[in-house]
């Protein structure tokens, strides 16, 4: 409960800081748009079934883009020297951790808000169950999140942050991307599969197994 | 007049690159006494303040408060009691001065006093209050860190250069403020390459090679 | 061509490897399983040395990390002698 | 003040008996699996003599799978009750566990050229090991760029961690998406007893190598640790020799 609150605390915080620094969001958005924009110019030659691509180019997109506001999550902490200073008025890291899984969450909703119609409508593509697309979206997004954010945390003390941060996040997010792709792929082609509850529970399962180890892992890995 | 050991380091060492910055490094603070740490650049001076705080695990000995040693201790446990100015101030630069002290007393659980009174009490102008911190300037950024560190609960303040920026009569209010904290049995730790803050404290010591050491005085 | 590339190439296994008689020797019948464009043998035989190559590589470095460390060590025990005779 | 070293800091260079019998022992074991190989074991009769490298290429994938999940595991004992010891063991564990990665990597193309006809397919068990092998390889990177920070060790360590579930799960995620792809052929089928016992004494021979391999990693980096602890011993008694004259005056 009472992390529950002190997770708020702090969340607010950074929506208070964020709304300030307006740019870091409007930045953030016009590079998830480029990245649409680049894909389709790598992707599309006139004739071929555009539609192939839209799972692809949404996912690789919310993934390129979660990266790059990942790098900027702990910026506020790190400026003002205030991460130390925050885990131990909070009695651990745990409202920290969270508080920014949210952030990023808030973030990725945002870009994907943005990011789905417009895909959908430069490829001229319609989703043919809604639901099933928005639960993998949801599912994937809270995944990212929550790897992402540890990853974050935990390379900001390491050198060279910026290009490690991709390549421990990619390969490990790989299950998420697959899966996502492929409930995305059933919906735009409107087949009907099984295996459409198969890949929503190994997205659940990937959700559930990093909720808990990655705040513990957090917690051990930046203790004194 | 000898008051109770608050916190206490028993031969502390530290070391970065396979080198010893400090070593056997004995220090008792008590209550209500002011101390001033002296020490050439790279003396470890910084280290020193972030092992006595807690951020920072020594490489040997260890730091109690009173008794018992900060590697047991939970870590809001030590935060509550040992209050810390660092380089940088701890605070968000994008939020202003009341707000980060409102949210440093909401994540506390209400402890410290009201924002308002803390910074005047600090002496930053009615104006500033709503300002972002980032477009404070050096000495305004010390001034708000100083009153996150007199608004706390702590027992133990540890302050690492608290008079840069300074103007002079913020250092003469920072000099009031360590007063009224000793006076209140607080004991306050500090380290400056100020001579005239160095002599306004009780105890004057000298970090050098590894060790601190009893300033000499000059005659 | 490459049946004369594998006879090539496991002739230099036979000079870095013991065993390389007997692929040798695998390798005379090799002809016997060309069907396509490459020759199974000369894949086999790239394989293992690819293998073989790259636990070298780690052995090497292995070893002379090893060695620089024990440089390291004898430096280190001299000049604790110094230190020792000073006192 | 003078403090003596005491000789127990001082390791013995000379690598130990039991480890020199067990190499002689692997490399026995390699050779004679090289020759049985070479020698006894039939040509398969779909694939012809490419389906040798069966043989190595097993054994090197059991070896990954064994060294990088004993890395994981060596790197959580590691963050739950830290020790040098165990930080030496998660490292030489993933190196070693690269190295037969790599090894997968290089000879399963080689294979699959001859069997599939092109070096690379999007199978399942390829693109595991792929993906496994990037996430290793990434793990790797950053314990080197961390050298000998305890925070750089600890998030290594973490990241080590995180790559065993994840890795368990990418292997669903390559299963059913390249469930749609044709299986071709099941290469490499074990046809005969003279395969079988090739098949077995390779495995055997390639973890016992391994085994070496990782035994002499974690010494070396024993050796390293303990040397670090010497040099950090020498400094503490430089320090102190500096500052006996400055006592006394």
């Amino acid at each position: 409960m009472n992390t529950l609150r002190l997770t708020w605390l702090l969340l607010r915080k950074d929506m208070q800081v964020t709304a300030r620094s307006k740019e870091l969001v409007g930045v953030t958005l016009m590079f998830a748009v480029l990245c649409v924009l680049v894909f389709s110019f790598g992707f599309l030659q006139s004739g071929a079934a555009a539609i192939r691509y839209v799972p692809g180019v949404l996912w690789v997109t919310l993934l390129f883009t979660s990266s790059v506001s990942l790098l900027r999550l702990f910026a506020p902490e790190e400026e003002g020297g205030t991460l130390a200073l925050v885990s131990m008025t909070t009695s651990g890291s745990a409202p920290l951790f969270w508080s920014k899984v949210c952030l990023q969450l808030l973030f990725s909703a945002l870009v994907c808000a943005l990011i789905v119609p417009l895909v959908l409508l430069f490829f001229d593509a319609r989703l043919s169950n809604v639901g099933t697309v928005v639960a993998a979206l949801g599912l994937g997004l809270i995944g990212q999140a929550v790897v992402g954010t540890l990853c974050a945390a935990l390379l900001a003390q390491v050198r060279l942050k910026e290009v490690m941060l991709p390549l421990i996040l990619y390969p490990m997010l790989a299950p998420l991307l697959i899966a996502g792709v492929k409930v995305t792929a059933l919906s735009v082609t409107g087949v009907e599969s099984p295996a459409l509850s198969n890949w929503l529970s190994l997205m659940m399962v990937f959700d559930l197994i990093f909720m808990v180890v990655s705040p513990w892992l957090y917690g051990r890995a930046t203790q004194p | 007049m000898t008051s109770a050991v608050v916190l206490r380091a028993s031969a502390l060492g530290w070391a970065a690159q396979g080198r010893f910055i400090l070593l056997d490094l004995d220090l008792e603070m008590r209550a209500g006494q002011w101390t001033a740490i002296s020490g050439a650049n790279g003396a470890g001076k910084t280290t020193l303040l972030q092992i006595l705080s807690g951020r920072r695990a020594p490489t040997r000995g260890h730091v109690t408060l009173h008794g018992a040693t900060l590697s047991s201790l939970a870590v809001h446990e030590i935060g509550g009691r040992i209050a810390m100015l660092e380089h940088q101030p701890g605070l968000y630069l994008d939020l202003s001065g009341r707000e980060n002290l409102t949210l440093l007393n909401a994540l506390c659980g209400g402890q410290i006093d009201a924002a308002e009174e803390l910074l005047a009490q600090v002496g930053l102008p009615p104006t500033s209050w709503e300002q972002r911190v980032r477009l404070y300037s050096r000495g305004m950024r010390q001034r708000a860190a100083m009153a996150r560190v007199v608004g706390s609960s702590a027992d133990v303040w540890l302050l690492d250069e608290p008079a840069t920026g300074l103007d002079q009569p913020g250092r003469e209010l920072l000099t009031t403020l360590i007063r009224q904290a000793t006076a209140k049995g607080i004991s306050v730790l500090m380290v400056t390459h100020d001579i005239e803050m160095m002599h306004k404290a009780d105890r004057r010591l000298c970090l050098e090679q590894g060790q601190l050491q009893p300033v000499q005085e000059r005659v | 061509m490459t049946s004369t590339l594998t006879r090539i190439v496991s002739t230099l296994v036979v000079a870095l490897f013991p065993l390389g008689e007997a692929l040798a020797s695998g390798a005379a019948d090799l002809s016997k399983y060309k069907e396509e464009s490459v020759s199974g043998g000369s894949l086999l035989v790239a394989a293992y040395l690819v293998m073989w190559a790259l636990v070298s590589v780690f052995v090497v470095r292995v070893v002379l990390g090893q060695a620089k460390t024990e440089a390291r060590l004898t430096e280190l025990s001299e000049q604790i002698d110094a230190t020792g005779d000073g006192g | 003040m003078t403090q003596t070293l005491s000789a127990d800091t001082r390791v013995p260079i000379r690598v130990p008996k039991t480890l020199i019998i067990w190499i002689i022992i692997s490399a026995l074991l390699v050779q004679a699996s090289l020759l049985w190989i070479a020698l006894k074991t039939p040509a398969d009769v779909n694939l012809g003599i490419v389906q040798k490298i069966f043989y190595f290429h097993v054994g090197s994938a059991f070896a990954m799978m064994l060294g990088l999940t004993a890395a994981s595991v060596m790197s959580l004992i590691d963050l739950i009750r830290p020790s040098d010891s165990a930080d030496a063991l998660a490292r030489s564990f993933l190196e070693v566990g690269v190295v037969f990665a790599f090894c997968v990597l290089t000879s399963g193309p080689l294979w699959a050229r001859k069997s599939w006809g092109m070096y690379w397919t999007w199978e399942p068990r390829l693109t595991l090991v792929l993906l496994v092998t990037l996430l290793a390889v990434a793990v790797l990177i950053l314990r080197m760029l961390a050298k000998d920070s305890t925070i750089g060790r600890r998030v290594g360590a973490a990241m080590a961690v995180m790559g065993a579930p994840a890795s368990y799960l990418i292997h669903f995620a390559v299963k059913w998406w390249g469930g749609n792809h044709p299986q071709v052929i099941q290469g490499g089928g074990i046809q005969n007893s003279e395969m079988r016992v090739a098949f077995w004494l390779a495995v055997v021979a390639i973890l016992s190598s391994a085994a070496v391999l990782v035994a002499t990693r974690y010494r070396a980096i024993r050796l390293q640790q303990r040397t670090q602890a010497l040099a950090l011993r020498l400094s503490a008694r430089v320090l102190r020799r500096q500052r006996a004259p400055m006592e006394t005056s």
